[in-house]
């Protein structure tokens, strides 16, 4: 797996390429955590070039789930093939956690979301 | 039969991924129900690298693949003496692994929604994790 | 140990090399090492599959990788009964095969010039094909 | 192994994308026989995607070397990586086959060769 970091306006974008498994999650759940403690307000998840994901992968999102909407962090997740949206599907996820098609309808979702107070 | 056997570390996962793929490429399963099973038994794998052998490159961990029909067997085999039984244990709810705070406590609960059946056997230090699914068109 | 065992097909060659790079990988072998060593036994694998089971899906062919020190040991087991010799079989000249126009015949070539040491067991219908290959700088 | 097949001028180009082994090695040799079938004089053989190469690969120049200089049918090999380099070498075969470095010096040696009388 390989992360590419872009800071796009006030948009902190974090491309996944490959695989994000037991053995890689390591990596991206820090670069997670990282934007997050620079008090990145926008963190979108380019998942477009992501091949597979599996559970720590999956659990680097669900952990800090509590502390972005605390925070009034937007996590934002785009572009993921339907085979790995069918992983969240699964598990409920899709509910909880906020995904969109394209980087454009992200960026619209967060800079929303943003301006109206947070339910939590 | 295909087999494969590789040292308990996490980088091998991608190896087991791909050795699954490879095995079930030549059947009639969908890419979906692929992604699925390669799920399941990375799972199970990351499981036992992690929790049983502690990524101790010096143990290792078997995946075979048989099929019956249309049922489709998948064994994972090693060799630790750790006493989990993961038929016994109880998959929490995701509302609560959120809460939780903590990244984990979610394989599980893929494993037992992808897979028909699981069933454990213990044999003398060797334990097998047996795997289940049906795919009902799948063909040779 | 490394172990892959996949039936006797020609598409199952890509996985036997992604098998061997995977478990070269973590030692400090060079990529053109890798890449010869992969070269040697999916030839040796592609001539079992064709010469010897004639593609046939319902046999297997097992690859085992194991290191001495530096020496890597390939083992290439199936259960075949042809009894052709590779280590009495004479490789022709290259020049030879360009005049023969047939697509064939550099295989066997290419391994004796990458491994070391080319070892053949039989043992009631079971062969082994070990292939040896010391690498001064290999560390794990 | 994927194959892309181009005529540039006079040149027909065979791009190798993948590995070149005993599986994907026949439908390459039907597309270099139908080449020559087709009575294209220079036959450019591009090897910059090409991964890997085995014997069945190889086999698939060197058993038509001798019909291609009978016919003075130019063919050439470009863009290997020096892994792919490597094994040709290893065969004594670098002598024997031609193998440029880019396209376009593929072009001007079939140019040039296509224009001398050759050896053979
Ligand atoms: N093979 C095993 N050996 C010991 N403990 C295990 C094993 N498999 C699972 N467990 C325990 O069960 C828990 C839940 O497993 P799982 O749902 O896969 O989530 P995760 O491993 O990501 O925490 C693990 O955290 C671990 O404590
Ligand atoms: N395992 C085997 N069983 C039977 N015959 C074999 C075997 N391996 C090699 N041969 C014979 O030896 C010849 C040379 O093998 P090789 O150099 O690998 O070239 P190729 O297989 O491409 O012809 C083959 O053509 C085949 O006749």
């Amino acid at each position: 797996m390989e992360l590419l970091i872009q800071n796009e306006d006030k948009f902190h974008i974090i491309s996944i390429i490959g695989d994000l498994d037991a053995s890689s999650s390591v990596i991206f759940d820090s670069a997670l955590e990282e934007a997050i403690n620079a008090k990145a307000k926008n963190i979108l998840i380019d998942c477009s070039q992501l091949d597979y994901i599996s559970s720590p992968g999956i659990g680097a999102f669900t952990s800090r789930l509590e502390e972005c909407n605390q925070n009034n962090i937007q996590l934002v997740l785009y572009g993921m093939s339907p085979k790995i949206e069918n992983v969240f599907k699964i598990l409920g996820l899709d509910q909880l956690i906020v995904i969109k098609k394209t980087k454009e309808e992200a960026k619209i979702y967060a800079n929303d979301a943003q301006f109206t107070s947070p339910l939590h | 039969m295909h087999s494969l056997q590789v040292p308990c570390t996490k980088e091998n996962l991608k190896e087991i991924r791909y050795f699954v793929e490879n095995a079930l490429n030549r059947y009639e399963i969908s890419t979906d129900d692929i992604y699925f099973i390669k799920l399941a038994i990375d799972e199970i794998c990351a499981n036992l690298i992690i929790h049983a052998h502690h990524c101790n490159h010096e143990d290792f961990i078997e995946v075979k693949i048989k099929n019956e029909g249309n049922t489709f067997i998948f064994e994972i085999h090693d060799q630790s003496n750790d006493n989990f039984n993961l038929l016994e244990y109880k998959v929490p709810d995701i509302q609560q692994i959120i809460a939780n705070k903590k990244n984990g406590n979610m394989g599980l609960i893929l494993v037992r929604k992808i897979m028909d059946e699981i069933e454990l056997e213990r044999c003398e230090g060797h334990n097998i994790c047996r795997l289940y699914k049906s795919i009902p068109q799948a063909n040779s």
